[in-house]
């Protein structure tokens, strides 16, 4: 019985990462930049979403927050990533890294080193019960919510037209940009976008992890793992990829919960040791 | 024996075979050239010669020894060296110390901790030679990022030298080359034909014809023809590749 | 001689030298000691970052082990009866074990992959060293080493401390640049240049991103014996990424890539800034994480390639 | 070139030391080294030490033995590496003999060891390792919050007296979450009480839901929990989401009023050993009001273990140099720290300093959660125990600093 409910609880937590990497791989994929301030973004998505949503309710607030955090994506594209582009990209993620140190001190010096605590939307607050198994309806909620921004983004690649395009972006940048599609518009684009979706994370997140200035940092080295072990810029990828971390950190507990933090390091080096790409990964810009 | 002698070699990327199942034999000296419409598997078949990929199948002997699974800094040893399509040089080195780089490790002081690599008196010399073969003395403390395209195609094909290879594979050295240069290097290849086998990628035709003994004609991976170049001219089915008409 | 005074290097030791004397400034002698031992750290990191082209931004790992062993040495093997050449060695022989078993293992890795897999490998290692209290000491780490004394010399005066340091510091810093312009060291350029073409001139890549990743995890392995010994004692803190972050930043802000020197410098400014900002306002870090940015969206190649493309336009 | 990188070196190195230089004034002040987290995650923790230090300082006038004192800070970065390198600054350059603070063990060790080789006086206000007056004891390290031993004695002697024998544990996996846990199952087998199982979850877990199902899974009546920081923060939000006290009495071998402040009141269940709480007596409640109008924005609105703790550091190490009568001669402050009464530290009873182990003894209060409360009124008393009665016995802990 509890093995089924860790493993369940696994399914949960993994979506719940893939969400979280979901942004930072777009932008890895498309502009083939390392992201780092991915973490800023996730910060104020939960910030923003605590700010606002006692008084314009959950769910506006759960399309409002992620929209002025993409707002704020913009900025950090014009300000830093642009400078990035084409660079390499170890570079562009020590830029980023120093970027996203200052930017957590400054939201700890704008709202205050507190942590602050959102509580668990009306509609799904309870509890299932059945038998002796119980699941809190509030992580079944975030896991539907995660799925759908996968299954949302991955659409938006695989069928959209901009999407397809936005892919072989992934893939050659400079052709797409030979073919006439505005390559410097889609990347700003792209960085709203990802941006958008880590707000939504972070608003994901603030429940169950509380709100505070260094959430980020704590999510940023699972969203790399995971982008890297999932293959760069492939969205199937980055779903089986969080799904196999959040149940190694699940089922982890049975094994050896003392050393469940570093299993997804060591997890991570074995796959690219072996598929030196990540699973489902393609030759890149990156390379 | 023969110096090459491949048989059954297959490369495929994915569902496309870029070489499928070529069996052919390289005879010693002389230069032979390869030739065939772009995408033909001519950058291919020298990568797999030379061991940096490997093929799906298929076996290749160097003169009778099996170099198929080697990697390229093995095949070395064996006096087959290459110079590239797209130039790859170090960018951030003198024309001398790219050539350098070549030297040392040929003359075996590429492990010496303590030894300052810019005073190696006998490096330098045989660096210096080299380049002198190829006209580029004047340009050694220049870096190579700053020569024209020319004169880094011609440091390209000097970087092969270093090794002192038997066997040179010299992918496009005209690519891009102005008249006066593209002459410079065909006497200087003429001249390397003498005491090394030189085997060539190259699309100009009337200077295919007039130096090579040899040609291999590849289409879509396969042998379409390998033999003199009078027997190569009149073979409807290399015209027929060449001018764009499908094979019946 | 005249060639001698133009080396930096030789400018660099005088100022070292000289470093306790300086009025106000000397009075920080455990910073000028840890200073040079980050200088060795840095330098010997750059000749993989700056020679090889290697990005290990899990180094911190090395120097972390490097002290963990010096003080497992010290404690298990030479107890109270003194004994410091032993921790020395203890470092360097694990510095040394651990760069090559984690080169081996990732010397076919490039780029990106490279540099996740050693923060991998740090983390593995923080992550025991922070848990497994018998031989580490846990969160607590291992404290109750003494430096005694070293070739008759009285290793608890810090001033004599400092000095070793700075011998270790010059003997280092000369083999690494040695190595950096030596024969050797022109392969190595090879390889991060272009190691495709490195390979078509006879070059073996991998196993040279082997050996020059085991010579720099010795000297990082050192480095930290050396701080185990300042601090007499060793934490987990140092194993942990953002510590390796911080050499990977020192090396850049000054100009690694493009300068010997750049190491020496970057480390000098990184240090130094880390505390001064730090004593003047709670939330330094923003400075701290801006100024970083903006330096090197300026200058891309850091402080000494400022230096260096001015002296080249000049010549 | 050559000489710009020269040039380059100089003036960084005369540009880093310039704030420090022109601190020395005519009359020689007595400096205090306050080393604490001032940057990163547990910058308002280490704010909270310091506020607490200051109201000390501020009711003794500013002056010990007619001297000003002046209260020097260095961030530690709740890193010991980090924390060693200022300290040794501190003393090096300013001199400084009176070093004071440490939010976290790691970082109280490292401070120690360093104490110890310049032979200054280092009083740990915050860490509860055991090993800090055990193992690692040093002559030169006192210590202000009680020990593991005494808070999980207490959490467990209570807990097996009034909770229940079946016990399921929940352990911080690092060496002060061990040394909690070890205590409290001390006195559960003693007590013929049973363990019914342990999970150790690593530092920087974020996400208890495997560790609660297994909790759930097991039929223990009392989940004793060692666990701090941002994690347990997360932790005590999700016993409440995974109505863990539904089924089981929770108790906290140690727990901050910081920590579950922010919580909402319906979280604010279990039962858990804290080192002082300021609804105690009148005294404590007129100091939290006091301190609250003096630090509005602190992390907590009253008198929490943090600025306690520092309270009482300023206030033992004042007695001491009065008793002394030099604020110079360290060994002669340590000799009368130990053994020493300290009256000013806001309770009935003064607090003992126990010359064997140089640990500060007090109390131990466990309080029960008040889901109905509002405010600062998140947690009432319900019993006090004498940190003597709990502390490592000499058995238990043969260190004895007294002899040399």
């Amino acid at each position: 019985m509890l093995t089924l409910s860790l493993f369940l609880n696994g399914i949960v937590l993994g979506l719940v990462y893939a969400a979280v990497a979901l942004g930072f791989s777009l932008v890895l994929g498309v502009s083939g930049v390392i992201n780092f301030a991915h973490s800023i973004t996730f910060t104020f998505g939960a910030y923003f979403f605590w700010a606002m949503y006692k008084h314009v309710g959950y769910l506006p607030a759960m399309l409002l927050a992620p929209a002025a955090v993409a707002v704020i994506g913009f900025f950090v594209e014009r300000l830093v990533i642009r400078r990035v582009y084409g660079q390499d990209p170890l570079f562009g993620l020590l830029i980023t890294l120093g970027f996203a140190m200052g930017m957590e001190e400054l939201i700890r010096m704008v709202f205050g080193p507190a942590t602050h605590n959102v509580d668990a939307p009306s509609f799904a607050n309870g509890v299932i019960i059945f038998g002796n198994f119980l699941y809190s309806q509030y992580r079944l909620f975030i896991a539907l919510v995660a799925a759908i921004m996968v299954a949302a983004v991955w659409l938006f690649t695989e069928k959209s037209r901009y999407g397809t395009v936005v892919k072989a972006g992934m893939f050659n940048s400079e052709m797409v940009g030979a073919l006439g599609h505005d390559l410097y518009k889609m990347r700003i684009w792209i960085l709203v976008l990802g941006s958008f979706i880590a707000g939504l994370a972070g608003i994901l997140a603030a429940p169950i992890w509380s709100v505070k200035s260094g959430m980020g940092s704590s999510i940023l080295m699972p969203s790399f793992l995971i982008v890297l072990m999932g293959g760069l810029g492939s969205i199937p990828g980055t779903l089986v990829a969080g799904l196999m971390v959040g149940i190694t950190l699940s089922m982890g507990v049975l094994v050896a919960p003392r050393f469940v933090d570093i299993m997804p390091y060591i997890l991570m080096g074995l796959i690219v040791y072996f598929w030196p790409r990540g699973l489902m990964g393609q030759q890149n810009i990156i390379e | 024996m023969s110096l090459f002698k491949i048989t059954g070699l297959t490369k495929r990327f994915g569902a496309m075979a870029a070489i499928n199942d070529v069996s052919v034999n390289i005879e010693h000296g002389g230069i032979m050239s390869i030739i065939g419409p772009n995408g033909a598997g001519k950058t291919t078949f020298f990568n797999l010669l030379t061991g940096f990929i490997k093929p799906n199948a298929g076996q290749i002997l160097y003169k009778d020894q099996d170099v198929t699974r080697l990697k390229p800094y093995q095949i070395i040893k064996y006096g087959i060296s290459r110079s590239f399509q797209v130039v790859s040089l170090f960018e951030e080195m003198t024309v001398l110390d790219n050539v350098i780089v070549g030297t040392q490790r040929n003359m075996g002081y590429m492990n010496r901790l303590f030894a300052r690599y810019d005073r190696q008196k006998d490096v330098r010399d045989k660096a210096m030679d080299i380049l002198d073969r190829v006209g580029m003395a004047h340009m050694a403390e220049l870096p190579a990022a700053s020569i024209p395209h020319g004169d880094r195609k011609i440091l390209d094909l000097s970087m092969a030298l270093t090794t002192n290879p038997e066997t040179l594979l010299l992918d496009e050295p005209m690519a891009g080359l102005s008249k006066a240069e593209r002459l410079r290097i065909t006497n200087v290849i003429k001249t390397l034909s003498q005491s090394h086998k030189v085997i060539l990628v190259e699309h100009d035709m009337d200077l295919v014809f007039s130096i090579s003994e040899t040609i291999l004609v590849l289409h879509h991976g396969e042998v379409l023809a390998c033999g003199e170049p009078g027997t190569i001219a009149d073979n409807e089915e290399v015209q027929s590749a060449y001018l764009g008409r499908e094979v019946a | 001689m005249r060639r001698l005074l133009k080396d930096p290097l030789l400018w660099i030791f005088l100022v070292f030298a000289l470093y306790p004397a300086i009025p106000y400034i000397g009075n920080f002698i455990s910073l000028g000691s840890e200073l040079l031992l980050w200088f060795i750290f840095t330098l010997s990191f750059n000749l993989c970052l700056g020679q090889t082209g290697l990005p290990s931004f899990g180094h911190g790992a090395f120097y972390g082990l490097g002290s963990y062993a010096a003080a497992i040495t010290y404690l298990k093997l030479s107890g109270e009866g003194g004994g410091f050449l032993a921790p020395l060695v203890g470092g360097i022989v694990v510095g040394t074990a651990a760069a090559g078993l984690l080169g081996w293992f990732i010397k076919d890795k490039r780029g990106v992959y490279f540099a996740m897999l050693t923060v991998a490998f740090t983390q593995v290692c923080f992550g025991i060293c922070w848990r497994w209290d018998e031989v580490t000491g846990g969160e607590a780490g291992l404290s109750g080493i003494v430096r005694t004394t070293f070739l008759g010399i009285d290793m608890k005066n810090l001033h004599n401390f400092y000095y070793l340091c700075f011998v270790v510091f010059v003997i280092a810093a000369l083999i690494i640049r040695s190595i950096s312009r030596s024969c050797f060291g022109l392969s190595l350029q090879s390889v991060r240049q272009n190691h495709i073409r490195s390979q078509y001139l006879g070059y073996n890549c991998n196993m040279y991103k082997f050996v020059v990743y085991a010579l720099s995890g010795a000297f990082a392995g050192l480095s930290g014996a050396l701080y185990c010994l300042l601090t007499q004692s060793a934490f987990a803190d140092i194993l942990d990424w953002s510590k390796s972050g911080d050499v990977v930043m020192a090396t850049l802000l000054g100009g690694g890539t493009v300068s010997f020197y750049g190491p020496i410098v970057g480390s000098l400014i990184f240090i130094i800034c880390k505390n001064l900002l730090s004593s003047l306002w709670d939330h330094w870090l923003f400075i701290y994480g801006m100024s970083f940015v903006i330096i090197l969206c300026l200058f891309p190649t850091g402080l000494m390639g400022v230096f260096k493309r001015r002296a080249a336009s000049k010549a | 070139m050559r000489k710009t990188i020269f040039i380059c070196l100089l003036g960084t190195l005369a540009l880093f030391f310039a704030p420090w230089a022109a601190t020395s004034q005519a009359q020689e002040p007595i400096k205090i080294g306050v080393i604490s987290p001032v940057s990163g995650n547990y910058g308002d923790h280490g704010a909270l030490e310091r506020a607490g230090m200051e109201m000390a300082l501020a009711e003794l006038g500013g002056k010990i033995l007619g001297r000003p004192v002046e209260l020097v800070v260095a961030d530690s970065e709740t890193n010991a590496d980090t924390a060693g390198r200022r300290v040794r600054a501190f003393i090096e350059v300013d001199g400084i003999k009176l070093l004071m603070g440490a939010v976290n063990s790691s970082v109280a060790m490292a401070v120690a060891a360093v104490a110890t080789e310049r032979q200054v006086l280092y009083i740990a206000t915050n860490g509860n390792s055991d090993e800090l007056t055990s193992s690692k004891a040093t002559r030169y390290m006192f210590r202000v919050a009680p020990s593991m031993a005494s808070l999980g004695r207490a959490a467990g002697t209570y807990a097996i007296e009034n909770l229940g024998k079946r016990w399921f544990f929940l352990t911080h996996d690092y060496s002060w979450g061990h040394s909690g846990t070890r205590w409290a199952k001390d006195v559960l087998t003693k007590n013929g009480g049973t363990e019914v199982g342990e999970v150790k979850f690593p530092m920087g877990t974020r996400d208890f839901s495997a560790q609660l199902l297994q909790v759930r899974d097991s039929d223990a009546d009392v989940l004793m929990i060692t666990a701090a920081g941002f994690d347990n923060v997360a932790l005590m939000k999700q016993l409440a989401e995974y109505k863990i006290h539904d089924k089981m009495k929770v108790v906290y071998t140690l727990q901050e009023f910081v920590d579950i402040y922010p919580l909402q009141p319906q979280e604010h269940r279990g039962y858990y050993a804290t080192e002082v709480s300021w609804d105690e007596n009148d005294q404590l409640k007129a100091a939290s009001e006091k301190f609250h109008q003096q630090y509005p924005k602190a992390a907590s609105p009253v008198f929490d273990n943090g600025n306690y703790n520092g309270y009482v550091a300023i206030m033992a190490l004042a007695e001491a140099i009065e008793k002394a009568g030099t604020a110079d001669d360290v060994e002669k402050i340590i000799a009368a720290l130990e053994g020493l009464e300290i009256t000013k530290n806001l309770r009935d009873k003064p607090t003992y300093v126990d010359p064997r182990t140089h640990q500060f003894l007090s109390k131990v209060v466990m309080v029960e959660g008040n889901p109905q409360g509002s405010g600062s009124d998140i947690w009432k008393i319900i019993r006090t125990y004498d940190a003597t009665q709990f502390d490592m016995t000499p058995e238990e802990n043969p260190i004895d600093l007294t002899k040399k």
